[in-house]
């Protein structure tokens, strides 16, 4: 509600997100994610979440390590060249544990946009020739004027986004500095979103248009500082490697508890 | 031992097939495109139109970044055009050119970056195609690269099609790839590389018995990529 | 093409706009609508244009009043409460020489959605009860997996999008100051982009958030002050209300000359 | 003659509706629904997010303008949320009122804003409803209002249906109505209207054959009308 502070710590946010929920993550791949909520979800022992992000990396992966998920749904998962593939994501999938539902990066944006715009799915134009709408049973749809066929894409509304900003008000307005990535049609996408953030000040000071995520939507906002690390946030601080390597070289399956330690102090500044 | 390493080659290869004014895009783990991009930019000023997945808009990074989305990709941007604009411009047919890697690429312009045995219950998992199945169809062209040529990066047919269909170049170490009616066939061989060398790399059958070389190199190549990339991140693949 | 100066005249401008095009108009109702340019239209004698806005009034009205439209498609054309309806655009239709393609707003949105998508129909919440699908020949669509039905709306496609700004450089990177309204939209769903602009630099030199529209999309670019009048240009000027009723009270079905001289000299500062 | 206006108790029938913490949005030509949120906020602070078409997010206007899609109604916003953005909200279930305006209203809360005579050539060409279509079902509740009430304004039906469904009150310069099972039925009247005076002004037949009366405008309420219109844009619709 307007007006009355939304401010919260990590972990009375994290507990706001009940086992099974769909959660989407904003940032992409290593920046800007949103890191110390995914640990605090880690720490309470979530179970039989289901993840969505156009592209991701440390968040899915030790949301997966520490066994928390139930699907994945994004267009990649992995670290890129410096950290290669996404061990316990991969081993999660490979084992059956976690179901990898493949998106392409523009399906992911697509279902986020009918679940935005109220419909139940959108016509995408694309995957001519690829064996992903037959892998993800994905069905078409004709224009009813000109008979063109287009996949479909069932919309995917998030029972939650969780996006890491560089600046939050007490109210839940959002400033995100740098790549926006996918996070505002996350947060438009989903029913409640919570902010973690790097300051979090009375109310924001800046023009208008810097104002990424309107505070209306807003159901709780976490000061966080170092909140997205190991990943970067823009302006702030880079990729953190042998935060990275700590998660990457923790035994695959295993909770990866010590990464978490490692993590503490960072994350407990925010409570 | 020649001046230039296969990174080099690669790059050039890459960026010699951009045009001034064109949209070019890269994504996700493409250290090869965006050494290329900037290169042909250099090379042939202002070079293509760059985009990228921060929002970027004709960036121009004070350093080459490891990841290629990372923030430093928007420096000096002169609007925020982000990645579901992007993709929406191939959608309608005005995303001239699309850099799209993959973990296998067979001799039918096919792409597979998803899963190494059945997509249900995988040998591997594999990252996934981030933007490739739409951006492959979508793009009027997808210029592929991958830093391994080896029968398992291009076998006789993929085990999962992730896309297909625009494919207009593979550049490789040993070669350049082009999409001749659907079929890939040889466009030239590296200097110093052999016909055999490339066959016996590939998984599909080539076509000629023989190309033409890709043209080393030139001095002004080798300084634009030494100015672009002094820190030489096109290596990074190679590692 | 990027490095290049995109500066035109006003009049060179209106002359890429072939008879015929389909053209959307930016601003919204009495607030920085490309007027100069609507003019600019009116002076070379333009012939059966589209007209497509969310909400439009002076342009369009004008654009009537000197028989240069085909249709409008808009789901509000009228100048609000001080001036009331727009009496050339409702001679125009009630004579039958322009015919009224009624839209609800947010099917002019949803049809641009669908051109920035590159799909040829959208599926929209809404319009139940209404007689606006039956009298404007639109289909419905079903959900491929849940049956659920919306109404299709067919994709626009702008030739030309028009779109007045407060500061543009040469190279077509737009600055909107105040409401945005669907000029963003506007400007990606078209083929071509013109921007006219208070004032046109070089080089935009402002944060990244406060650029509107990106260059490489606009094909010309006019410097126009006083571009918007009589409608309002938020930061520089308000509504010109004698300009406006000029033309509101010109007789109507006339060709409006008498409104266009009022404003040769506001549009010749900018040939 | 009575200290307030038609325009005050239509403003204030309005502002009393909405609830703090609400979303409301208004259109174009809507200076009633204007006046009463800024009302209802101040007598309630914070009362209901005040949404509008210029993307102000709860704006602080220093004047009000008389069009009510003016740049004033973005000063002091908290953020952008565009029309675009809205009608989305609204779309997915999260845009809680509505104001809608229209040229004619029937008994069977049906709204017509499009045309008076048959759509492909009409007798009056009216402006369109604008968001009606859509937001009058997608809404959870729509307010309308009209400061004309007389019989052709609410007819026994209307020459068009541009929306219907969602209506939730539709107040005049007269009386409230409200929705009961899909008719009109009074819901108050105004001091000093007596109920037959509103039966001729009404081109569909009222259920009942009274109803209680409007509460007058309390002291509090006209300071509150005073301080955020000193200016009486409400009266704008009378002219």
């Amino acid at each position: 509600m307007i007006g009355m502070s939304k401010l919260v710590g990590l972990a009375e946010a994290a507990a706001m997100i009940p086992d099974g929920a769909v959660v989407a993550m904003g940032g992409n791949v290593m920046h800007r994610s949103p890191a110390a909520l995914a640990r605090a979800l880690a720490r309470r022992g979530a179970r039989g979440l289901h993840f969505v992000k156009t592209a991701a990396a440390y968040d899915a992966d030790l949301l997966c390590a520490c066994g928390c998920l139930a699907s994945v749904s994004a267009g990649y998962v992995g670290y890129e060249s410096e950290f290669g593939l996404a061990p316990h994501y991969r081993k999660a999938v490979e084992s059956g544990s976690v179901e990898a539902r493949e998106h392409a990066c523009y399906t992911i944006i697509t279902a986020l946009r009918a679940a935005i715009q109220g419909v139940s799915f959108l016509p995408v134009k694309g995957l001519e020739g690829s064996d992903l709408p037959a892998a993800r049973g994905w069905k078409t749809v004709s224009d009813p004027y000109t008979g063109a066929v287009f996949v479909a894409i069932p919309a995917i509304r998030p029972d939650w986004a969780v996006i890491h900003v560089q600046e939050a008000d007490r109210l839940g307005n959002g400033r995100i500095l740098g790549p926006r990535y996918e996070d505002v049609l996350l947060a438009k996408a989903s029913r409640n979103v919570i902010l973690t953030a790097e300051r979090v000040v009375d109310r924001l000071d800046c023009a208008i248009e810097a104002v990424d995520i309107s505070g209306f939507m807003v159901s709780a906002v976490v000061a966080a500082p170092g909140g997205a690390r190991p990943c970067s946030c823009a302006g702030r601080y880079g990729i953190d490697v042998p935060g990275t390597r700590s998660l990457v070289e923790s035994p695959v399956g295993s909770a990866a508890d010590a990464h978490l330690s490692l993590y503490a102090r960072n994350d407990g500044g925010a409570l | 031992m020649s001046a230039w390493t296969a990174s080099d080659i690669m790059a050039l290869c890459l960026a010699r097939l951009l045009r001034t004014g064109e949209t070019v895009f890269h994504g996700v783990a493409s250290p090869l495109p965006l050494v290329a991009i900037l290169a042909a930019k250099r090379l042939s000023p202002p070079g293509p139109v760059y985009l990228n997945i921060t929002g970027g808009v004709d960036a121009s990074p004070r350093r080459l970044p490891k990841s290629t989305d990372d923030p430093e990709l928007l420096a000096g941007s002169a609007s925020l055009f982000g990645l579901a604009d992007i993709f929406d411009l191939a959608a309608r047919g005005g995303l001239d050119t699309a850099f799209i890697g993959a973990a296998q690429i067979d001799g039918s312009c096919r792409l597979n970056s998803s899963v190494i045995g059945p997509f249900d219950r995988p040998k591997v998992r594999l990252p996934g195609g981030a933007g490739s199945a739409v951006l492959v169809p979508n793009a009027k062209r997808t210029l592929v690269w991958r830093t391994k040529h080896d029968p398992r990066s291009f076998p006789a047919r993929v085990d999962f099609v992730t896309s297909m269909g625009g494919i207009d170049r593979v550049v490789t170490p040993l070669c350049v790839f082009r999409n001749a009616g659907g079929r890939l066939v040889l466009e030239s061989i590296h200097p110093g590389v052999g016909f055999d060398e490339v066959a016996a790399a590939t998984g599909f059958p080539l076509a000629a018995i023989s190309a033409p070389a890709t043209p080393a190199p030139s001095a002004a190549e080798m300084a634009a990529l030494a100015a672009v990339d002094p820190g030489r991140l096109r290596d990074i693949e190679f590692a």
